[in-house]
C-alpha cells in the first residue's frame, strides 16, 4: 500500500519533470538552452517514472536499474552530440554572457545547407 | 492495484503521449537541425516513459525489455546524424 | 521419404549459397559447389516430378506442423512441372557461370546470389503458403536486383533502381493482396482459402484480393502494362542471370496467375481470364514490334519475352483446359528456347573486348564460329515456331486449343506475330553470323563456352522431336486442376 | 516401304557430304547418282501405285497434336518425286562442277540434299502436320540457299523477304490445316480426302481455304506474294535452279493439286484460284520482257508459269489437272536447263545483263545448242515437250474467252523471252552495247551435261509423249488419259492459238528495239509495297518503344494507374458495405489515434520538407509513434522491433546523404517543387486516387474481421503446449512459420551483401573481393592506450576522430549490446526481443563503432569482425538447425529438444540455436551495410 | 588473467539487471557471457583490485550521491527558470579544466557526462582531454563552483577507478 | 481502432505514393519506406481480434482478457524485415548511382530507354 502510494507519487514526479521538459523545449531561446531541458526529462522525469514502476510493479525493479545504468550512458551523450554539432554548424547563441570557446579552434565543418 | 493509482498512471500515460505533441512541433519548425535532433531525442525519451507506464497498465514487466532497447541504442541515430551535421559528411 | 525430396530444389541451393558466402575468397569451391547444388537441385525436382506422375499430389509439412496452422510445400503437378523447369535453367545457368568470362561473374556474391535466386524461385513454386511465397519471391527479387545492379554493363545500376522501385509495386500489392486473404479467411494456406472460398458464402473482399494478387502477378512476369522494367532489366543483366531471369523467372508470375485462377479464385476466373487476354494480345504485339525494332541481340530478347508471355497469358486467359495446357507447354518451351538463345548471345559478346551485344558492334563477330551459329539458328527457329522445335509444339498446340475455342482474332494475330518473330530472329542471325565483320572489331580467342546453350538446344530439339511426354504431363497437371479439392484434401487431408 | 528410305537417304547423304572432303566434282556427281537411285527406286513403284492405288504408312509421332509420321504414296506424289529427284541428277551434277571449292561445293550441297528431302517428304506426306513440317524445312533451306554469300547485303535481304513471305504464308497454312483437321476430324490426308464433302459443308470452310491459299501462293509466288521470288536470284544457281523454278516453287502447286478432291469445286475455288492464276501468268510475262538480268527475266518467266498451273486446278471437274501434271514437266525441264545455262553464262563472263551480252555462241558452243532446244520447248514448238504442255494450257482455257486471250497472249510473250534468250545472248552479233568489256572464263567441260541432259529429255520426252509420259500423269490424275504430240483429230482450235502465238511472240521480239525504249510508267513493284508495309510496321514499333521513356516516374506513373483502374472495378462491385464505426473503446485507442495522427504528420511533413536530412527526421519521429502504436496494440514484439529498424533506418540514410555529393542532392532537391503545376497536379491525383482505393480496400478488409476462425488461435492455443514458448510471436516466427524467418533472414543477408558488393565495386566490372582493401594497413596506424604511463587505467584510446565523450559511450554500448542481444536470444520464448532483435542491437552497436571510430580503426580494433562470413555462418547454423531433425526422422524446421532443459531459465532447445543463426545473420548484415557505407576509399567526394 | 575476471564479472552484474533473473546460476551464465566479451572487445571498466576495492566501493557511492544530489537540486532549479514567467536565464559558456595531470580522455569523457547529467549544464566541447566547455544556464553560479566541483569530482574519479595516486 | 487504421493506411498509403513519385531519388526511396509502413498498418487493421493484452500466453493462469493476434505480428515482423532489407539494399544503389551518374534526378538516369 505504501509502496504504491510513493511509487504514484514517484509517478506524478516523473511526468511533472517531463511536462517542465517538454515545455522548457518549447519556451527556451536557443538551441543550446533547449537541450537542457531536454536532458531534464531523460533525468529526472524518467528516474521519477522509473522509481514509480519499480515500486508499483516490483518484478520490473532489477530491469529498471539496467534500463538506469543505459541511460545514464547515452542521454549525456546524446546531448553533448547534438550540443556540438549544434555549435560547429554555427548555430546561434542566445544572448551570452561570456563565450570562452567562440576562437578556441576546432574542427571546421564542410559547408552542407542541412544543418540550417 | 488501488483504482486511485491506476487512474494517475493512465493519466500519466495520456500526458507522456501527449507530451509528444510539442516535441514532434519542434522537430517540424527547428528552427536548426540540431533543435529537430534534440526534439527527437526528447521524443524517444519520452516513449520509454510511456513503455514503463505501459508495463505498469498491463501488469507485464517483460514490456520494460522494450524500453532497454530504445534507451540503449536509440542515440546511435543521434549521434549519427549530429557527427554528419558537425563534420558535413562522415567518413 | 519421396515427401523430403521436396526439400532439395529449395533448401540445396540455400544450403549452397550460405556456403558459398563462407568461401567466398575461393570462386574455385564457389563453382563447384554452385554446380552440385544446381545438378541437386534439379535431381530433386525431377524426382518429385516422377512421385507426382505416379502418387498424385503430396505435401510437406515444414516443421512437422499440420497445415493450415504451419507452412507447406505442395507438389502438385502444376508445381512440379514448372519446378523442373526452373531447375533446369538455373542448372545450365550454373554451368554457362562455370564457363563464363564475365567480371561480374568471378564477384564473390555471385553465386551465393545465384542460388539464392534459385531457391526463392523454387520455393515460390512449391509453396502452399501465400505468405511464404511473398517471401520466396522476395528473395528471389532481392538477388536478382544485385546481379544485375553488379553486371560488367554500366547501367546496371539504373536497371537495377528501377527495378527495385517497380518490383516494390508489386510487392505491395501482393502483401495487399495477403492481408485482404488473412481479414476474409483468417488463414494463410491457399489450400484453406481455397476451401473457404468454395464452401461458404464469398466474402465482399475476394474480387479486390483476387485484383491485387493478379496484379503483382503480372508485374513480376512483366505483362502490360507492368513491363516497363523488363527490357532494362533484362538486358543489362549478367548473361547467365539475363537467361535465367527471361526464362524461368518472369514465369513465376505466370505461375501465380495459374494457380491462383485454378485453385484460389475459381469464381472470378471468367473476369481475370478476359483480362488476361486483352493483356496478352497487347504484349504479343508490344514484344513482337518492340523486338524487331530493337538493334541489341540482348534487348530484342528481352522483348521477344515480353510477347511469348503474352503468348501464355493469353493461354490462360481463354480458359479451357485445352488452353491451358497449351499454356504450360508453350511456358516451359519458351524457358530452354529463351535461354539458350541469351547464352549464345553471350558467348558471342564475350568474343568482343566492349562486350555488347549491340548488332552494329557484334555484326560478323560469329562469322567463323560454325557451331555457335548452328545452334544460334536452331534457337531462332525454336522460337519462331518452326518445326521440328519444340517451339513448334508450343504454338501447334495453342493454335490448335484455339481453334476449338473459335478465337480467331487471336490465332490470327499469334500468326502474325510468328512472322514478326520471323523476321528479326532470321534477320539477327544472319547479322551477327553471315556478314562480313568490320574490321575495327577485335575478336577475342576465347569466349564464354557454349556447353550450357548446346545442352538447352539439344533439350529444345529433344521436346519438339519427342514431345508426347510433355504434352502429357501437361494435360495431366490440368486434370489435376480442374479439380481443385484433390489439392484441397492432399493438404488439408480429409 | 521402300519410299520413306528415298526421303532418308537424301538426309543421310547431306550430313555425309558435309564432312566429306573432297573435290567439288566427286561431291556432285556422288549426290546425282543418288538422285539417280532414289529417280529408279521411284520408277519402279510407279507400276505398283498404277496397280495398287494409294497406299499409306503411319507411325505415330506425337499423337496428341495429330502428328503422325505418315506416307501417303499415289501417283500425284510419285509425279513430284520423280521430277525431284529427275531433275535432282541434273542439277547435282552441274552444281558439282559449278563450284571450285571442294568444302563451299561441299556445304552447298550438304543443303540441297538436305532440301531434296525435305521436298520428298513434303510430297509423300500423310499427314498434314508432317507436311508441313517438310513445307517450313523446305523454307529454311531456301533460305539458307538465298543467303549463301552471306557477305552480300542484298542476298541477306532477299534471304529474309523470302523466308518472311514464305514462313508467313507457312504460318497461315499451318492454321488452315489445322482448321481442316478440326473440321474434318483427323489431319490424316487420307481421311481429309475422304471427307472432301463435310469440308466443303463445314461453316470454317472458307477461312480454310483462304488461310491454305495464302500460304500456297506465297510458296508458289502468286499475285500478290510474286515479289519475293526474283530477290532469291541471289541464290547460286544450282539452287535458283532447282529450288526456285523446279521443285520447291511447285510446292504450292503440289499442295493445291493434293487437296483439290477435298476443297476443290467449290465456287470459292474455282474463281479464286483461275482469277489469281490468270493474274499472275499475265503479269509474270509481262514483266519478263522488260527484265534485264537473266535469272529475273527466267524468275519472272517462272511466275508466270505457275500462275497459270494455279488457274488450270482452280478448274472445275478437275478438268485443267492434266494440263498442270504436264506443264509442270515440261516447265521443269526447260527452266531448270536455262537457269543452269545462265548461271553457266555468269560464270564465264562474269555479268548476267542481257544488254550486255551476245554472240557468245562461238565461244559457248554447247550451251548455245542447249539453249536453243530449251528455248524452243519453252517458246512451245513442235516436236518439243513445251509445245504439248503449251497445247495442253490453251485447250483448257478454251471454256472462258477473256482467259484464252490472256493465255495467249502470255504464250506469245513466252515466246519472246526465248528468244531473247538464244538470240540476244548467243547469236547477236557485235560487241556489247556499253563497251564493257567481257571476261571469258574457261568453263568446265562438263559443266554443259547437267542442261544437255533436261534439254535431251525436252526432246525425247516431246517426241514420245504418249508411251512415256501418259504412265506418269494418269496415276497422279487417277483416270485413264492420252497424251499426244499433234492432236489426232488434226489442226483444232488450240493448235491455231498455239501458232498465233507464235507468230506475235516473233512479231514482238523483232520490234523489241522499239518496245525495250518505252518509258513506262514505273508501277509500284511488290518489293515496294513490302518494304512499305515493313516501314509502316516498323514506324509502329517505333512508336510503341518511345512509351519506354527511361523516366522512372512515368513507368511507375503508368503501373499505379492501371493499378487504380483494377482496383476501382473490383472495388466497385463491393460497394456499398457496411463501415466499421470508429470506436476508440479504451485509453489505449485513443493514444492510438494520437500517435497514429502523429505518424501520419510526421510521414506529411516528411514529404513536405525539401531537405533531406528534415525529411529523414521527420520520417524518424513517424516511426517511432509507429513503434509507440504497436506498444499499444500490445505488440511489444513488433514495437521492439519497429524501434530497431526505425534507428537502424535513419542512420542508414544519414550515412547515404553523407555519402552522396550536396551539389546534386541541392539539384534533384530543388526540382522538387520546380516541377510543373500539371506535373504536381498528375501526381496528386494518382497519390488521391490510390490512397481512396486503399482505404476502401482498408475497410473493406476491416469489414471482413473479426475472423472467427483464425489459424491465430491455434497459435495462441499450442504456443505453449507445443514448443513451450509463452510469446506467442515468437513462437510462430521460430517454430509454427519458421521458414519464413529462416528465408527472411536470407533476404536480409543477401541484400546486405549486395549494398557491400556494390559500393565495393568502383568501376562496373573490376573484381573485388568482399575484404575492402585499406589504403593504409591498419597496422600502420597509431593506436596505444593513451594511459601507457599509468598501466592501471582502463584502456581508452586516442582516437583520430572520435572525441572522448562518444568514445567512451561505443566503448561501453558494444560490449553491452552483446549482453543484451544475448539476453534476447536466451529469453527469446518469454519476453520481446528474439533473434532478429539481438542481431540488430550488435549491428547497432557496429553501427556506434564505424559512426564513432570511422572505418579504419574499427577494424584494427575489432579484427575479428568478419561480417560476410558471419552471414553466411548465420544462415548455415539456421540450415543446419533445420536439418538436424532430418537426421532423427522428424520433419525439417521441426521443433526439437532432448528434454525439458533451463539453464537458468533459458529453454535448451532447436529454437535456440536457430535464434543464434538468425542473430548472426542479422548481425553480420547490419555490419556488412556499415562497413561497406563507411569505407574510407569510398569516402572520397567525386 | 584479473583483467578478464573483473570486467567479467561486472558485465555478469549487467547480465543480471538486463535478464532480471537474480539468481546464482543467471550470473554465471552472466559471467562465462562477460568472458567472451572481455575478450572479444575489453570494456573500458575499472580495474578492481582486493586491497582497494572497499575504497573504490565507497567512492562509487559516495559519488552516486552527490551527483544524486547535484542533480535534484539542479534539477529545481532549472525548474524554477522554466516555469518562471520571466524566465529568468543567464547564459554563456565556460571552460572547465579537468585538472588531470596526464590528461586523461576517460578522465574528461567521465566528467563531461556527468556535468552534461546535471541539469543546468550542458559539455559542449572537449579539447585536448583536459579542457571542457560548459554551456550553463546560470553562468554565473556555475563559474563560481566549477573549479571546486570538478576537483572534488576528479578525486573521487580517481578512487573509483582505482587509480594509485 | 481497425477502421481508424484502415483510414490510416489509405493516408499512409496516398502520402507514400506522391513521395514516390518524386524526381528525387532520395524523396522517391523515402517514399518507398512510407509505402511499406502502410502495409504495417493494413496488417495491424486486419488482426483477428480485438486483442487488449500481448500475445504471450501463461500456463497456470488463463486470463479472460483477449490477446492481440499473434499472425499478424509474425507477418508484420517478416514484412519490416524485408522492406528494410530492400530499403537498404536501394540506398545502397542509390548512393552508387549518384557518384556514377553524378546526379540524384530520375529523371536523369534514363540511358536505358527505347
Ligand atoms: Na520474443
Ligand atoms: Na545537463
Amino acid at each position: 500500500m505504501i509502496a504504491e502510494i510513493v511509487g504514484a507519487t514517484f509517478i506524478i514526479l516523473g511526468v511533472f519533470f517531463s511536462l517542465v521538459g517538454v515545455i522548457g523545449i518549447m519556451r527556451l531561446p536557443d538551441v543550446y538552452s533547449r537541450i537542457h531541458a531536454s536532458g531534464k526529462v531523460a533525468t529526472l522525469g524518467i528516474f521519477g517514472l522509473l522509481i514509480g514502476v519499480a515500486l508499483l510493479l516490483p518484478g520490473t525493479l532489477v530491469k529498471a536499474v539496467g534500463l538506469l545504468l543505459f541511460l545514464l550512458i547515452s542521454s549525456p551523450v546524446a546531448s553533448h552530440a547534438i550540443a556540438a554539432a549544434a555549435y560547429r554548424s554555427n548555430v546561434p547563441l542566445a544572448d551570452v554572457q561570456r563565450d570562452d570557446l567562440a576562437g578556441v579552434s576546432r574542427p571546421q565543418r564542410k559547408r552542407s545547407r542541412d544543418a540550417e | 492495484m488501488s483504482e486511485l493509482v491506476d487512474a494517475i498512471v493512465q493519466i500519466a500515460l495520456v500526458i507522456m503521449v501527449g507530451l509528444l505533441l510539442p516535441c514532434a512541433y519542434r522537430v517540424f519548425i527547428g528552427p536548426s537541425a540540431a533543435d529537430r535532433l534534440q526534439a527527437i531525442e526528447t521524443i524517444t525519451t519520452l516513449l520509454i516513459g510511456v513503455i514503463v507506464l505501459l508495463a505498469i497498465i498491463q501488469g507485464s514487466a517483460f514490456v520494460v525489455d522494450v524500453a532497454l532497447a530504445l534507451a540503449a541504442f536509440s542515440f546511435v541515430a543521434t549521434l549519427a546524424i549530429a557527427r554528419y551535421l558537425s563534420e558535413g559528411r562522415m567518413f | 521419404m519421396s515427401n523430403s525430396l521436396l526439400l532439395g530444389p529449395i533448401f540445396i541451393p540455400l544450403g549452397g549459397a550460405a556456403l558459398g558466402i563462407l568461401l567466398a575468397r575461393n570462386r574455385t569451391y564457389q563453382q563447384i559447389i554452385g554446380l552440385i547444388c544446381g545438378v541437386l537441385a534439379w535431381v530433386c525436382s525431377v524426382a518429385v516430378l516422377l512421385a507426382n506422375l505416379s502418387e498424385g499430389i503430396f505435401t510437406y509439412n515444414l516443421g512437422g506442423w499440420v497445415p493450415p496452422y504451419g507452412i507447406v510445400l505442395v507438389a502438385d503437378l502444376l508445381a512440379s512441372i514448372f519446378a523442373v523447369m526452373a531447375t533446369t535453367v538455373m542448372a545450365a545457368g550454373i554451368l554457362y557461370v562455370l564457363g563464363c568470362r564475365d567480371k561480374s561473374v568471378s564477384a564473390p556474391a555471385f553465386m551465393p546470389l545465384f542460388l539464392c535466386m534459385a531457391a526463392g524461385l523454387n520455393g515460390a513454386l512449391y509453396t502452399g503458403d501465400i505468405f511464404t511465397m511473398f517471401v520466396f519471391i522476395e528473395l528471389m527479387v532481392i538477388a536478382s536486383v544485385i546481379l544485375v545492379a553488379i553486371s560488367d554493363n554500366r547501367l546496371g545500376m539504373e536497371a537495377a533502381i528501377k527495378y527495385l522501385f517497380i518490383s516494390a509495386m508489386g510487392t505491395l500489392f501482393l502483401l495487399t493482396g495477403i492481408a485482404a486473404l488473412y481479414a476474409s479467411f483468417g488463414t494463410l494456406n491457399m489450400a484453406d482459402i481455397a476451401r473457404l472460398l468454395a464452401s461458404g458464402e464469398r466474402p465482399v473482399l475476394a474480387q479486390a484480393a483476387a485484383v491485387m494478387l493478379m496484379c503483382a502477378f503480372l508485374l513480376k512476369s512483366a505483362v502490360f502494362p507492368f513491363h516497363f522494367w523488363q527490357p532494362d532489366f533484362h538486358t543489362v543483366a549478367p548473361t547467365p542471370v539475363h537467361a535465367v531471369l527471361s526464362s524461368v523467372v518472369v514465369k513465376v508470375g505466370v505461375y501465380g496467375l495459374i494457380r491462383m485462377t485454378t485453385l484460389m479464385f475459381t469464381a472470378e476466373a471468367p473476369l481475370i481470364h478476359d483480362l488476361l487476354v486483352v493483356l496478352g494480345l497487347i504484349g504479343i504485339f508490344f514484344g513482337s514490334l518492340g523486338a524487331l525494332r530493337t538493334y541489341d541481340a540482348k534487348r530484342l530478347l528481352a522483348y521477344s519475352t515480353f510477347g511469348q508471355i503474352g503468348f501464355i497469358l493469353v493461354g490462360i486467359g481463354w480458359g479451357s483446359p485445352a488452353t491451358l495446357a497449351a499454356a504450360i507447354i508453350y511456358a516451359v518451351n519458351h524457358s530452354f528456347i529463351k535461354s539458350s538463345l541469351l547464352m549464345l548471345t553471350g558467348t558471342i559478346s564475350s568474343r568482343t573486348s566492349a562486350k555488347t551485344s549491340r548488332l552494329s558492334e557484334i555484326g560478323g563477330v560469329g562469322n567463323t564460329l560454325g557451331f555457335t551459329s548452328g545452334l544460334y539458328f536452331l534457337g531462332g527457329l525454336a522460337l519462331a515456331g518452326v518445326p521440328p522445335l519444340n517451339g513448334f509444339i508450343s504454338k501447334v498446340t495453342l493454335i490448335q486449343s484455339g481453334i476449338g475455342l473459335e478465337e480467331w482474332l487471336t490465332v490470327g494475330l499469334i500468326v502474325g506475330a510468328g512472322v514478326i518473330t520471323l523476321m528479326y530472329m532470321t534477320r539477327t542471325w544472319q547479322l551477327i553470323f553471315r556478314q562480313e565483320r568490320a574490321e575495327t572489331v577485335q575478336l577475342k580467342p576465347r569466349g564464354d563456352s557454349v556447353l550450357a546453350p548446346a545442352l538447352l538446344i539439344g533439350l529444345c530439339l529433344a521436346l519438339g522431336l519427342f514431345a508426347s511426354p510433355l504434352i502429357q504431363v501437361a494435360l495431366r497437371a490440368v486434370e489435376q486442376m480442374g479439380d481443385p479439392s484433390l489439392y484441397i484434401r492432399a493438404v488439408l487431408g480429409g | 516401304m521402300v519410299l520413306a528410305l528415298v526421303i532418308l537417304l537424301p538426309f543421310l547423304l547431306a550430313v555425309l557430304v558435309s564432312f566429306a572432303r573432297m573435290r567439288a566434282s566427286t561431291v556432285g556427281t556422288i549426290s546425282a547418282l543418288a538422285m539417280l537411285t532414289l529417280f529408279i527406286i521411284s520408277l519402279l513403284q510407279l507400276s505398283s501405285v498404277t496397280v495398287l492405288g494409294a497406299s499409306s504408312l503411319n507411325i505415330p509421332w506425337i499423337p496428341e497434336i495429330g502428328l503422325t509420321l505418315s506416307i501417303y504414296v499415289d501417283g500425284l506424289a510419285l509425279l513430284f518425286v520423280l521430277l525431284i529427284t529427275g531433275i535432282g541428277v541434273a542439277v547435282m551434277f552441274y552444281a558439282g562442277q559449278y563450284f571450285e571449292d571442294g568444302r563451299t561445293a561441299a556445304r552447298f550441297l550438304a543443303l540441297l540434299l538436305a532440301f531434296t528431302g525435305s521436298m520428298l517428304a513434303l510430297v509423300l506426306a500423310g499427314n498434314v502436320l508432317t507436311l508441313f513440317i517438310a513445307w517450313e524445312a523446305t523454307s529454311i533451306i531456301s533460305f539458307l540457299l538465298i543467303g549463301f554469300y552471306g557477305g552480300d547485303s542484298a542476298a541477306r535481304r532477299g534471304a529474309s523477304q523470302a523466308l518472311v513471305i514464305t514462313g508467313g504464308g507457312g504460318l497461315a497454312l499451318l492454321v488452315g490445316l489445322l482448321l481442316m483437321g478440326s473440321a474434318g476430324g483427323s489431319l490424316q490426308i487420307a481421311d481429309l480426302l475422304a471427307n472432301g464433302d463435310v469440308l466443303r459443308a463445314h461453316p470454317w470452310y472458307t477461312a480454310m481455304v483462304i488461310l491454305i491459299l495464302i500460304g500456297c501462293f506465297s510458296k508458289s509466288a502468286q499475285f500478290p506474294l510474286h515479289f519475293w521470288l526474283p530477290g532469291a536470284m541471289s541464290a547460286p544457281t544450282p539452287a535458283s535452279a532447282f529450288l526456285h523454278s523446279a521443285t520447291m516453287v511447285k510446292a504450292g502447286i503440289y499442295l493445291l493439286a493434293r487437296l483439290s478432291p477435298a476443297l476443290g469445286d467449290t465456287l470459292l475455288w474455282t474463281t479464286v484460284l483461275p482469277v489469281f492464276g490468270i493474274i499472275t501468268l499475265l503479269m509474270g510475262a509481262v514483266l519478263a520482257l522488260r527484265q534485264r538480268d537473266l535469272k529475273a527475266i527466267l524468275a519472272y518467266s517462272t511466275i508466270s508459269q505457275l500462275g497459270a498451273f494455279v488457274a488450270l486446278i482452280g478448274l472445275p471437274n478437275g478438268e485443267g489437272l492434266k494440263a498442270a501434271f504436264v506443264g509442270i514437266l515440261a516447265h521443269g525441264l526447260y527452266k531448270c536447263a536455262l537457269f543452269l545455262i545462265a548461271g553457266a553464262i555468269d560464270h564465264a563472263t562474269g555479268t548476267r545483263d542481257i544488254l550486255l551480252l551476245g554472240g557468245l555462241r562461238r565461244s559457248m558452243p554447247g550451251f548455245a545448242l542447249v539453249t536453243l532446244f530449251a528455248g524452243l520447248s519453252m517458246a512451245g514448238v513442235p516436236p518439243l515437250f513445251g509445245f504439248v504442255a503449251k497445247e495442253l494450257l490453251i485447250e483448257a482455257a478454251e471454256i472462258d474467252p477473256l482467259a484464252l486471250i490472256i493465255v495467249v497472249l502470255s504464250a506469245a510473250f513466252t515466246v519472246t523471252v526465248a528468244l531473247r534468250l538464244f538470240w540476244d545472248v548467243f547469236v547477236r552479233p557485235g560487241a556489247p552495247h556499253d563497251g564493257v568489256e567481257l571476261h571469258l572464263h574457261k568453263l568446265p567441260r562438263l559443266m554443259v551435261i547437267g542442261p544437255a541432259l533436261l534439254a535431251v529429255t525436252s526432246i525425247v520426252t516431246g517426241i514420245g509423249v504418249g508411251p512415256l509420259i501418259t504412265p506418269l500423269i494418269e496415276p497422279a490424275l487417277g483416270k485413264s488419259t492420252s497424251l499426244y504430240l499433234f492432236p489426232p483429230g488434226g489442226i483444232n482450235l488450240a493448235f491455231v492459238l498455239s501458232m498465233t502465238a507464235l507468230a506475235v511472240g516473233i512479231a514482238v521480239f523483232v520490234t523489241r528495239g522499239w518496245w525495250l525504249a518505252w518509258r513506262l510508267p514505273t508501277l509500284t513493284s511488290g518489293t515496294q509495297i513490302y518494304a512499305g508495309i515493313i516501314r509502316a510496321v516498323e514506324g509502329l514499333g517505333d512508336l510503341l518503344l518511345t512509351s519506354q521513356g527511361g523516366k522512372i516516374r512515368y513507368y511507375l506513373t503508368a503501373i499505379l494507374t492501371a493499378v487504380v483502374l483494377l482496383l476501382t472495378i473490383a472495388i466497385v462491385r463491393i460497394l456499398p458495405f457496411e463501415i466499421q464505426a470508429i470506436e476508440l473503446k479504451n485509453a489505449s485507442d485513443v493514444l492510438k489515434a494520437v500517435l497514429l495522427g502523429l505518424a501520419l504528420v510526421s510521414t506529411g511533413a516528411s514529404i513536405l520538407f525539401e531537405r533531406h536530412l528534415l525529411a529523414a527526421l521527420s520520417l524518424g519521429v513517424a516511426g517511432y509513434a509507429i513503434g509507440g502504436i504497436f506498444l499499444l496494440e500490445p505488440a511489444p514484439d513488433v514495437a521492439l522491433v519497429q524501434f530497431l529498424v526505425e534507428t537502424l533506418a535513419t542512420v542508414l540514410i544519414i550515412l547515404i546523404l553523407a555519402r552522396t555529393s550536396p551539389e546534386e542532392r541541392q539539384q534533384a532537391i530543388s526540382k522538387l517543387w520546380g516541377q510543373t503545376r500539371w506535373g504536381l497536379m498528375r501526381d496528386l491525383t494518382i497519390a488521391t486516387a490510390l490512397g481512396c482505393a486503399m482505404t476502401i480496400f482498408a475497410l473493406a478488409a476491416v469489414n471482413s474481421r473479426p475472423t472467427p476462425n483464425s489459424i491465430a488461435g491455434w497459435h495462441l492455443e499450442n504456443a505453449l503446449p507445443q514448443v513451450g514458448v509463452n510469446d506467442v510471436v515468437a513462437a510462430i516466427v521460430t517454430d509454427f512459420r519458421g521458414t519464413d524467418t529462416l528465408i527472411e533472414i536470407t533476404v536480409f543477408g543477401i541484400a546486405s551483401l549486395g549494398v557491400l558488393t556494390l559500393l565495393a565495386r568502383p568501376k562496373p566490372g573490376k573484381v573485388t573481393r568482399f575484404r575492402l582493401r585499406l589504403r593504409h594497413p591498419v597496422r600502420s596506424m597509431q593506436i596505444e592506450p593513451s594511459g601507457e604511463t599509468e598501466p592501471d587505467l582502463p584502456m581508452i584510446y586516442r582516437s583520430r576522430f572520435a572525441d572522448p565523450v562518444t568514445q567512451l559511450a561505443a566503448l561501453l554500448v558494444l560490449p553491452f549490446s552483446f549482453v543484451i542481444a544475448l539476453a534476447h536470444i536466451a529469453y527469446a520464448g518469454v519476453a520481446p526481443g528474439d533473434g532478429f532483435t539481438a542481431g540488430a542491437i550488435i549491428g547497432l552497436g557496429i553501427t556506434l563503432w564505424f559512426v564513432v571510430f570511422g572505418y579504419q580503426e574499427t577494424k584494427a580494433r575489432l579484427r575479428w569482425l568478419h561480417p560476410t562470413s558471419l552471414i553466411g555462418a548465420g544462415i548455415s547454423v539456421a540450415l543446419i538447425n533445420a536439418a538436424l531433425p532430418l537426421v532423427f526422422g522428424r520433419e525439417f524446421l521441426a521443433f526439437t529438444q532432448v528434454a525439458d532443459i533451463y539453464v537458468a531459465d533459458i529453454k535448451i532447445a532447436s529454437t535456440l540455436l536457430f535464434e543464434v543463426g538468425i542473430c548472426l545473420t542479422v548481425f553480420g548484415g547490419v555490419s556488412t551495410i556499415m562497413e561497406a557505407i563507411s569505407h574510407p576509399q569510398e569516402a572520397e567526394p567525386l | 588473467m584479473i583483467h578478464f575476471i573483473f570486467p567479467a564479472a561486472l558485465i555478469g552484474v549487467v547480465w543480471v539487471l538486463v535478464t532480471s533473473r537474480v539468481t546464482l546460476e543467471s550470473y554465471f551464465v552472466g559471467l562465462v557471457i562477460g568472458l567472451a566479451i572481455t575478450a572479444l572487445m575489453p570494456p573500458p571498466l575499472p580495474v578492481i583490485r582486493w586491497r582497494r576495492l572497499p575504497d573504490q566501493a565507497f567512492a562509487l557511492v559516495l559519488y552516486a550521491m552527490i551527483l544524486l544530489r547535484d542533480i535534484v537540486l539542479s534539477g529545481l532549479d532549472v525548474t524554477r527558470r522554466i516555469l518562471s514567467p520571466t524566465m529568468p536565464l543567464n547564459l554563456g559558456i565556460i571552460a572547465v579544466e579537468t585538472q588531470d595531470e596526464t590528461a586523461n580522455p576517460l578522465i574528461a569523457a567521465l566528467s563531461a557526462d556527468v556535468i552534461t547529467l546535471t541539469p543546468g549544464e550542458l559539455v559542449i566541447e572537449v579539447t585536448d582531454g583536459h579542457t571542457l566547455y560548459v554551456h550553463c544556464l546560470d553562468v554565473e553560479a556555475s563559474a563560481a563552483r566549477a573549479a571546486a566541483q570538478q576537483a572534488q569530482r576528479l578525486k573521487l574519479f580517481k578512487h573509483i577507478l582505482g587509480r594509485s595516486s | 481502432m481497425n477502421t481508424l487504421f484502415a483510414l490510416a493506411t489509405g493516408l499512409m498509403f496516398g502520402m507514400g505514393i506522391f513521395q514516390l513519385l518524386r524526381r528525387d531519388l532520395i524523396k522517391s526511396a523515402m517514399g518507398f519506406y512510407i509505402l511499406f509502413t502502410s502495409i504495417n498498418f493494413l496488417f495491424l487493421a486486419v488482426g483477428a481480434y480485438d486483442g487488449v493484452i500481448a500475445p504471450y500466453v501463461d500456463a497456470n493462469n488463463q486470463t479472460s482478457s483477449q490477446p492481440s493476434d499473434p499472425l499478424v505480428q509474425a507477418l508484420i515482423l517478416t514484412a519490416i524485415v524485408i522492406s528494410f532489407g530492400s530499403y537498404a539494399l536501394l540506398l545502397g544503389l542509390i548512393a552508387v548511382s549518384s557518384r556514377r551518374f553524378r546526379t540524384l534526378d530520375s529523371d536523369r538516369i534514363d540511358q536505358l530507354k527505347g
